[in-house]
């Protein structure tokens, strides 16, 4: 059965820390880790990217292969996005099939960059209702540390941001895959920021050590246009705790100031 | 799929309703035998059974927790419940809304009070039209307290979605496939605090903030329609005793 | 490790009251449970229904779908039987994979229907050896009072008996579904009656009381044709115990005229 | 597959046999080193190899039963056993089958004897030609004597199916696919009690009286084959013993 | 956990009788047990065969049916391998899907027959990159009493050398297959020899009382063409010892003398 | 894949190296804070960062050994390793290399000092470009080691191929799929044993020598590598805590 002493004494410490501002890393609550993104570091990818989030260490790989549409969006592209919590990121993670944390993770991640409109799948097609390209967003957790959705959001972003396309010639209902490489059809950008609530505050990018004792988490993604029109485009609570109607409005005002400054440290475009 | 025009110029939607209108909802409490607790609900043409097992033993026994009830929830539509059959086995999405449905609803149970034991909470959609997971989140508040579960409050839940340029209000499957955002939210009401909420689709922040609105409002209806559920439930049960 | 007193000191009480044709539940030994039959209760279903059979409550739905025959039988459609045996309708039944009971029950029922002749599935191909209409009859056991048995053959029946199927239209190779509906081409029609044996007695319609302490029970499916002709279709031993050949006969007799009261309370075709 | 008349004018059936005539059937005990007991028969073409472990300690350990021995089967077909490669992954046919063989073998063990424990009954089809099942369960039933398993009686097992109109024993592939109902059967022989009965197909009650007489037949010259496989088996281990 | 004291006792005496050339079971070091092998003992099989390696006991079938070639050897049939360790062969063996023991069995006969060139998939295929035969050559323990690798490889070998291909006829895209079969296109034929090391000696064919207390194994396979010309074609080592360099080039030598001795024993071709 | 000529008749290989020369081989270790060791090599274009956690508590317990430590091993591709995606679920392929590596690496670790305890090693190959399981193997004593389990030596592995008739060091993917042998070998060097051997393809009794030879020399070269990141990274470690 889980010892339930630990958690609750670190728990006190970094509420009574946090009421002077602090936290037990030495940041402030609304500072991020240091974020370093590396990109194209796959070379047999087609886009791929490391993310280091503090210690949070996460990998993304961008493959496009042909298959079939959906069969009620046939004349669109396919975007998959998977996680796996590969078991030497963390002692507590297994081996077999991804778990509802996994899942939820790439889900919310997928919803990220979905509903951003970041990806034009409607140029994915190739023969309408016939082939189409799927492009598979795979993330990998490498060394789990705290924070795993704003570091895989930002792994999976940057390996597309980065990542250049298959070229497709059709002849009849023959398809040639071929040695050209054309810029992924993108859009809008999103950019996910999460924050824990431990006690009545609002801990942003939290740390393996405040998850452990948090209330819940609350992630928010905003999407921005070749405008600069800043957009809300996916949000998702996690955890067993519950946000006032205030806290969830000051975390979205959060959000939106810590995905500017998350926005500087993604890579251009193309490669 | 062909898209049709959803709300008309009068604000009128696709079934009927205003935009702010919920659908019929209406709970049934205690229709099964073995389940410890549950509960139905029609919610329009969303039908979904909901059945509560325990505080039992935790089986297998590492599951135990020291200090508190252990809480598990499974989301799952029948393979009849959709427009294509859907294979039985669950799906990541069933996955995603089994855990985003407890979480819902362990803020409102006093899980301390029942120590190495497991709550199970089992959903089944027979029929999906929208809202699945609101509908299937406000039965098992209902299917827990028939159960005899003690409950912080009674958790209620709707969605808004923006369509067409507008907010509506219990947002059905059409609305959710055509729409420009989907928004769940659960709060418990008499506490005034959200345990569920997601979103997706492109909101400026100033509709974000409609939105909340909007969804309390819901839920706040959906609160009414629980209770009185609640109170006809135990009129029942109260005239078979006396019988 | 499972107790064995209780359920001893049960089945002593059961068998002693039967020695004067009672039961604990206050029928005589060849009483069915009542019955109730609600057909058309999930309109996204091409046909649908729930049948509660005392405490016993089952619910099945029927889909159809395009695919591919079976190559052995190119012109057949496909008629394919699962059920579910949902953790909410027991606190023995567990998330997962169907189980051995489970698939038995599919099967037990699916040969009742298959064998009866009721679908003529040579009326649900579209295009000869490539595309077949199939039928999915999905039966969820909701609440487990005991003879799931009969209470799941009800529902795939009603289910099927009241279900309307869609229209193909075809033109080359190309098929499309129209919003036309048919009636699904239905012949003799089969009643499934499960007694359990507890000492040298047979129980029609078991309670789960009974199940828990019988020795094994025998299911018997009779089919009617439309020159009312009866027909045995399916039979089906379960449990450790044995029968003597005269129970067996006994049993189908019994079956005989039960399926008979049951046919009472089946809907009437299309709808 | 093509359908060609199964039985002539003369009652002569598809592979040269009389209606209630049996195929050549033989066992023979022991032929496993590392099972506890084993038996093979060939029964006709079908070709099925039983071997049985235990009485054993129950593993996983919450399986044990505390006033009998918990009993285990698999029936399974290898991929090279049909016409069409079978995938080794268990059919729900063999999930079924390998429940029903467990029953018509559970009435024949005492299983009271060994309270806590275990015993596995594994029956592999090599080659299928009809009436597996009826095969499986009669070896298996062998393979539990050998094992020193104490028995009340033996297990024999038959088929009858209706094909053309007529009732016939011992069913192979042909008139299985073909026919309009399989009836298999299995009994204790000394006992007259019957372990499992299923039937499918059309019959008439009177023609399902036949059957079950006509396989009550059948099932006594299996035994009859059984013992006459017993005999010689414990002669053998005999002759060894004294040598 | 596992009891350690039984098999170091066991471990010593055979040390110890190997230091005068002998093992337990009366046989040098270098001897095999005695090889019976049966074939077309499945007669709805295209090839079969069962091997007796002593106590081991092996059953192989090989059936042969129409299927998509690999993307990239778009002209080539397919040779697929599985084993089963079917649990009526040892008490250790368990039901499920193959561990890792059958996985390695499996792909390390694989190996065996698909490097020594044995099968030429290239006269397997039907309609270049579009239908193409596979065979599928399935190999199930029966009895577990050692060195399962050299009786499983013998078994698979057999199975296809006795084998008989169906006969495909094509017509434009059609396939038909006819009631016509003909020889299977063979080659170079492999033997796998397999020898445990124990102490600083190496026993050829292990019994399974030697597996179990063995430091580890090496198989070798020699392939010999239709110029009787011999070569190394697959080697794997098994367990958790070492080899000295010395041991290594000892026990491809002596798995050259006994592959010879072996290859006696094989069915001749075609049947 | 087309196939082109791997090597002039010079004797260079199609990515510019000679006959007997290794890829540029860069280990690194401590490279993951979760991790009770870790390395990450850079083999040529292979990539694989491994892990180790342990000895820890076995879990499930029944996996424990009363006289030694159990010792679990994971080599898996992540799906954008390949040219074409690979299904994250582990392949008989990676099952079989799993094992492989395991029996690898055991020899050189002192099990018999942790009875009752696991040590796990996963392997996650980043990018695939042939000698996966060398570089995994050798990458994976580093990290052995990084998280202070007591080894008896080092395993430093390498592969030689026979391509276009001649014998060559290091083998990438190309060699490896158009050549005509592939000998994967792992030695502990200061001890001069074999804990790794794979052999498939066609060689003559001499070339097996002849191949042998130079993957020992591979071996040697590979050794030489990890000692110097051995030293780099306790160099770093000691700066680290003089600070």
């Amino acid at each position: 059965m889980t010892n339930q002493i630990i958690p609750s004494v670190k728990r006190k410490q970094i509420i009574e820390l946090a009421e002077s501002g602090k936290r037990t890393d030495g940041r402030s609550l609304t500072d991020m880790r240091p974020v370093e993104i590396q990109t194209n570091v796959i070379e047999k990818a087609e886009g791929s990217a490391t993310v280091r989030l503090g210690d949070t260490y996460v990998i993304a790989g961008v493959k496009f292969a042909i298959g079939d549409p959906f069969p009620d969006i046939p004349n669109d592209g396919v975007m998959s996005v998977s996680a796996e919590f590969v078991p030497l990121a963390s002692s507590e993670f297994e081996t077999g099939p991804p778990d509802e944390n996994a899942i939820e993770l790439a889900r919310v991640v997928d919803r990220g960059l979905r509903e951003s409109k970041l990806l034009d799948t409607s140029k994915l097609c190739i023969i309408p209702g016939k082939k189409v390209w799927i492009a598979w967003v795979d993330i990998f957790i490498l060394d789990h540390r705290g924070n795993l959705m704003d570091a895989a959001a930002l792994a999976g972003l940057s390996a597309l941001l980065t990542s250049k396309m298959p070229k497709a010639e059709v002849s009849g209902e023959e398809v040639k895959v071929t040695e050209e490489f054309v810029p992924v059809p993108l859009r809008a950008i999103p950019v996910n920021v999460t924050m824990a609530k431990i006690g009545d505050k609002l801990f942003v990018d939290p740390s393996l050590e405040e998850e452990e004792v948090m209330d819940c988490r609350l992630s928010v993604a905003f999407a921005e246009d070749d405008q600069k029109q800043e957009k809300i485009c996916a949000m998702q609570k996690g955890g067993s705790g519950t946000l006032t109607p205030e806290e969830l409005l000051r975390a979205v005002e959060i959000a939106k100031v810590k995905s500017q400054e998350l926005r500087k440290h993604l890579p251009s475009g193309g490669k | 799929m062909e898209k049709k025009k959803l709300i008309t110029d009068d604000g009128i939607r696709y079934d009927g309703r205003k935009l702010d209108e919920l659908r019929p909802i209406k709970f049934q409490i205690g229709t099964l035998k073995n389940a410890d607790g549950s509960a139905y609900v029609e919610w329009g043409r969303t039908k979904i059974l909901v059945g509560v097992f325990g505080p039992r033993e935790s089986h297998p026994k590492h599951l135990a927790l020291a200090d508190r009830c252990y809480i598990r929830a499974r989301y799952h539509m029948a393979p009849f419940s959709v427009e294509e059959r859907k294979s039985p086995a669950p799906s990541r999405r069933e996955i995603e809304l089994s855990k985003v449905m407890r979480e819902a609803l362990e803020p409102a149970i006093f899980a301390e009070f029942f120590p190495r034991t497991t709550i199970d909470i089992f959903a089944e959609v027979l029929q999906a039209d929208g809202s699945t997971r609101c509908a299937a989140i406000s039965a098992a508040s209902l299917a827990l307290t028939d159960a005899g579960v003690p409950m912080r409050d009674l958790v209620s839940s709707m969605a808004v979605a923006k369509v067409e340029g507008k907010l509506v209000l219990d947002v059905i499957d059409q609305e959710d496939k055509q729409g420009d955002s989907d928004m769940p939210m659960a709060i418990m009401p008499s506490k005034n605090v959200i345990t569920l909420i997601q979103m997706d689709g492109l909101l400026t922040h100033e509709e974000f903030i409609q939105s909340v609105e909007l969804a309390k409002k819901g839920c706040m209806e959906v609160y009414a329609k629980q209770k009185e559920a609640l109170e006809e439930h135990f009129k029942k049960t109260m005239d078979r005793e006396e019988v």
